[in-house]
């Protein structure tokens, strides 16, 4: 458990270091969401009426695409000089490179979405800062980390990673998309807790089956 | 670290099959301790496969290998800090600099006292010129010998090196001939190598890989090199 | 032996070919029209069996992906590959046939109805399945990275249909469900319908045997040529 | 087994061609019977008939090209060997 944390924390850091240094992962998801924000808004006319029935649906398009795009880069940093085969030549567990890659993942989509919610509120006039909102964002984003990542990792050894990204990853996270987009409309319209409850449950769920999954199965998206 | 009586690697009966198309048929092998084996063959006889499997990179289809004793595939973990891997990929990050890359590996390694042991490397490498430089921005050579510095951070008693001669410079050729020379009976070193002279004057064995099996092994003291590669041109069909 | 497999198969096709032309005979003249639903509804019998025997295929797709990452069994990879593309054909049909069978029952092409839906997101995992095995850089990772996808998308269908299911209670829709199917059914017609969802079992199982034995043939081909050049 | 196959395509596009014309004179008789329902939907259920077995077809059809490649194929190569 220790070790765990020791070669988590250590890959983590890196990963940070990097991303601090160059700032590609970050920027990319950031300024395609801010592309999307406003083509949204010259797409729809959006009155006041209709913008509580649409805010959700628009955040989540938002999050998924701009996400995609970040995850789709994801594991081609450690192919530019080969790095994955150091980690892998390293006593490092196969289990702990796909955490700490499942960490970074999360952090960098989740400090684009922390960025991204004040713009929205302010572009369109719905305030999302809510607790509830924040739960389901954060969870919702843990789910698509980690099936994420695992599906990068598969995406990038293909003939074509940008095709292959999303075809397997929007299939599956259906389930999710749906529930964090209508637990967000809910809290929007003014629900609480008990009216979100089953949703975020499924997202739990989720969320526990696709680490469980993807931690049994990442040993073999990297062997040749 | 070498434990009496089992010899560095023990290769026994080592498949290697894409499909249904062996790469290694049956590769069986004996590294002592202290002995540098250069492996010879044609593209794509397998050599790199079989450093691959040996690295723990990539699983054997049958057969069974022990580094140190320890069968490789259900002892990973101990096996990957007994071994030192060079091929010509740098396994180097970009963005951060020679040191952070060393600490980075030192730690995943779990080495004790790693800042010691990074000066101890950097000085016999003599590399602690450079190492506050980042990656991206060194010379090929700088990258190399920072690369060679991280694969024997943990001090390997095993190094396996892939055409470690591949697209490098002569100042980091010198500091691999250096380092295979210097750690002759102390490291054990398996390396393939194109290059018969470079291969030939390193290594103690000489070994030539064809038809997925080792096919030819000979102490390199029993044979000049003009010799080797006649018999190397007779085993394999072509001449380098 | 090469004989005896061939006249098994032929045996295999002409079982199927014939169960197929009695349920032509049942759907088309013997199964009285539905009262409500009028000749369409005989569509029924097509849009059902297929969708049965299309969900069967992902499930062999399961178990041959499993049997292929823990056995490395080579038939078991074929298996999972050559039901994962008659599965994608069946699906399709029955997305098609649905479609079909909405517009004049319904009044709409379409309907974002649970079934239909997750049918819908199922056909778009075993597409991807197959992209992923056309993208591959070789046959080894192909096949290990479909498995996993065959493992993953079947542990995640029955989520889907879960999600949309709470959604459509969420977002009533304002058209009427599927009226009769299930439970009214005259028992001529369920005998129809069972006969039927063996007919294209059968079929499904007739084009699974072809297709191994072509994916066995091709691979065989390959390594022999893979060979020859080494 | 490529001859099973040809005769496979072979029957199955007659036998869509055979019910087809079957179901025409079927949907002339049932439409006198049943007057509340319209005939509107015969095409509908043409359409999904005639698709399903195209749709069967068609693969057994591309399955028979590929075989067809890999004697082509082993042919070279056994031209070649001698």
């Amino acid at each position: 458990m220790r070790t765990l944390l020791k070669d988590v924390k250590t890959m983590v850091w890196k990963d940070i270091v990097a991303e601090a240094r160059n700032k590609e992962m970050v920027t990319s998801i950031l300024t395609f969401a801010i592309l999307i924000l406003v083509i949204f808004n010259f797409a729809l006319r959006l009155t006041p009426q209709i913008i509580l029935e649409l805010a959700p649906g628009i955040l989540w398009i938002t999050f998924i695409f701009s996400g995609l795009l970040g995850l789709t880069r994801l594991f081609v940093v450690e192919q530019e000089n080969n790095t994955i085969h150091g980690l892998l030549l390293s006593p490092v567990s196969r289990e702990n490179i796909y955490v700490s890659k499942a960490i970074s993942t999360f952090l960098f989509m989740f400090v684009s979405e922390i960025i991204v919610i004040p713009l929205f509120s302010i572009l369109f006039n719905v305030s999302l800062f809510n607790l509830l909102i924040f739960a389901v964002i954060i969870l919702t984003t843990i789910g698509f980390a980690s099936i994420g990542t695992f599906f990068s990792a598969i995406a990038t050894n293909t003939k074509s990673r940008e095709i292959m990204m999303p075809m397997l990853f929007v299939p599956i996270v259906v389930p999710i998309i749906i529930a964090a987009v209508i637990s967000t409309g809910i809290v929007i319209q003014g629900g609480g807790w008990d009216d979100i409850y089953k949703w975020v449950q499924l997202i739990v769920v989720f969320d526990i089956l696709s680490v469980v999954f993807s931690m049994l199965a990442f040993e073999q998206t990297l062997q040749e | 670290m070498q434990s009496s009586g089992s010899p560095a690697i023990q290769i026994d009966g080592l498949t290697k099959s894409y499909g249904t198309y062996d790469v290694l048929h049956g590769l069986s092998m004996l590294v002592n301790w202290g002995e540098v084996v250069s492996i010879f063959g044609p593209n794509g006889s397998g050599k790199s496969t079989l450093i691959k499997i040996l690295a723990t990179l990539s699983p054997a289809s049958s057969g069974k290998i022990w580094i140190n004793g320890l069968d490789s595939q259900e002892y990973s973990h101990h096996v990957r800090r007994n071994i030192g891997v060079i091929t010509h990929d740098m396994m180097l990050y970009g963005h951060l600099t020679g040191l952070e890359n060393l600490l980075f590996y030192g730690t995943l390694f779990h080495i004790q006292n790693v800042e010691r042991r990074i000066i101890e490397v950097s000085e016999s490498l003599n590399i602690s010129s450079f190492l506050n430089k980042r990656v991206d921005t060194m010379s090929h050579g700088m990258r190399k010998r920072i690369s060679l510095a991280r694969s024997i951070l943990h001090d390997p008693p095993i190094l396996l090196l892939d055409e470690p001669d591949a697209g490098i410079d002569q100042i980091a050729l010198d500091i691999l001939g250096n380092l295979t020379m210097s750690s002759k009976g102390k490291r054990t070193i398996v390396m393939t190598t194109h290059n018969i002279e470079i291969g030939f004057s390193l290594s103690s064995r000489i070994a030539i890989i064809s038809n997925g099996a080792i096919s030819y092994i000979q102490e390199s003291s029993s044979k000049t090199v003009d010799e080797f590669k006649s018999d190397y041109k007779s085993f394999t069909g072509v001449t380098n | 032996m090469i004989s005896s497999r061939i006249n098994f198969r032929l045996l295999l096709h002409l079982t199927t070919f014939l169960v197929m032309l009695y349920v032509l005979y049942l759907i088309f003249l013997s199964v009285p029209t539905d009262k409500n639903l009028g000749i369409s509804q005989r569509i029924f019998y097509f849009h059902v069996p297929l969708a049965w025997s299309g969900f069967l295929c992902f499930f062999i797709v399961l178990i041959g992906s499993i049997g292929y990452l823990w056995k490395k069994s080579l038939i078991c990879d074929r298996l999972a590959h050559a039901s994962s593309e008659i599965g994608v054909l069946f699906i399709t049909l029955m997305l098609m046939s649905g479609v079909l069978w909405a517009k004049p029952v319904w009044g709409v092409w379409w309907t974002w109805d649970p079934r239909l839906t997750t049918s819908l997101i199922l056909w778009l995992i075993y597409v991807a399945y197959l992209m992923l095995r056309a993208y591959s850089s070789n046959r080894q990772q192909g096949a290990k990275y479909a498995a996993l996808l065959g493992i993953a998308g079947f542990i995640d269908v029955p989520i889907v249909y879960l999600s949309i299911y709470w959604w459509r209670t969420v977002h009533p829709q304002p058209l009427v469900g599927p009226a009769t199917s299930g439970g009214g059914l005259d028992p001529s017609m369920q005998t129809a319908l069972m006969i039927s969802t063996l007919a294209f079992t059968l079929v499904l199982i007739s084009l699974l045997v072809e297709r191994m034995s072509l994916f066995r043939d091709q691979y065989a081909l390959e390594t022999h040529v893979a060979s020859i050049k080494s | 087994m490529n001859y099973l196959k040809k005769i496979l395509t072979k029957t199955t596009a007659i036998l869509v061609v055979y019910l087809m014309l079957i179901n025409t004179a079927l949907a002339k008789t049932s439409g006198d019977s049943h007057a509340s329902t319209p005939e509107d939907n015969l095409p509908y259920l043409f359409a999904v008939f005639a698709l399903t077995w195209a749709g069967i077809a068609l693969y057994i059809y591309y399955m028979s090209q590929k075989q067809r490649e890999i004697k082509a194929e082993l042919d070279s190569l056994k031209r070649n060997q001698e």
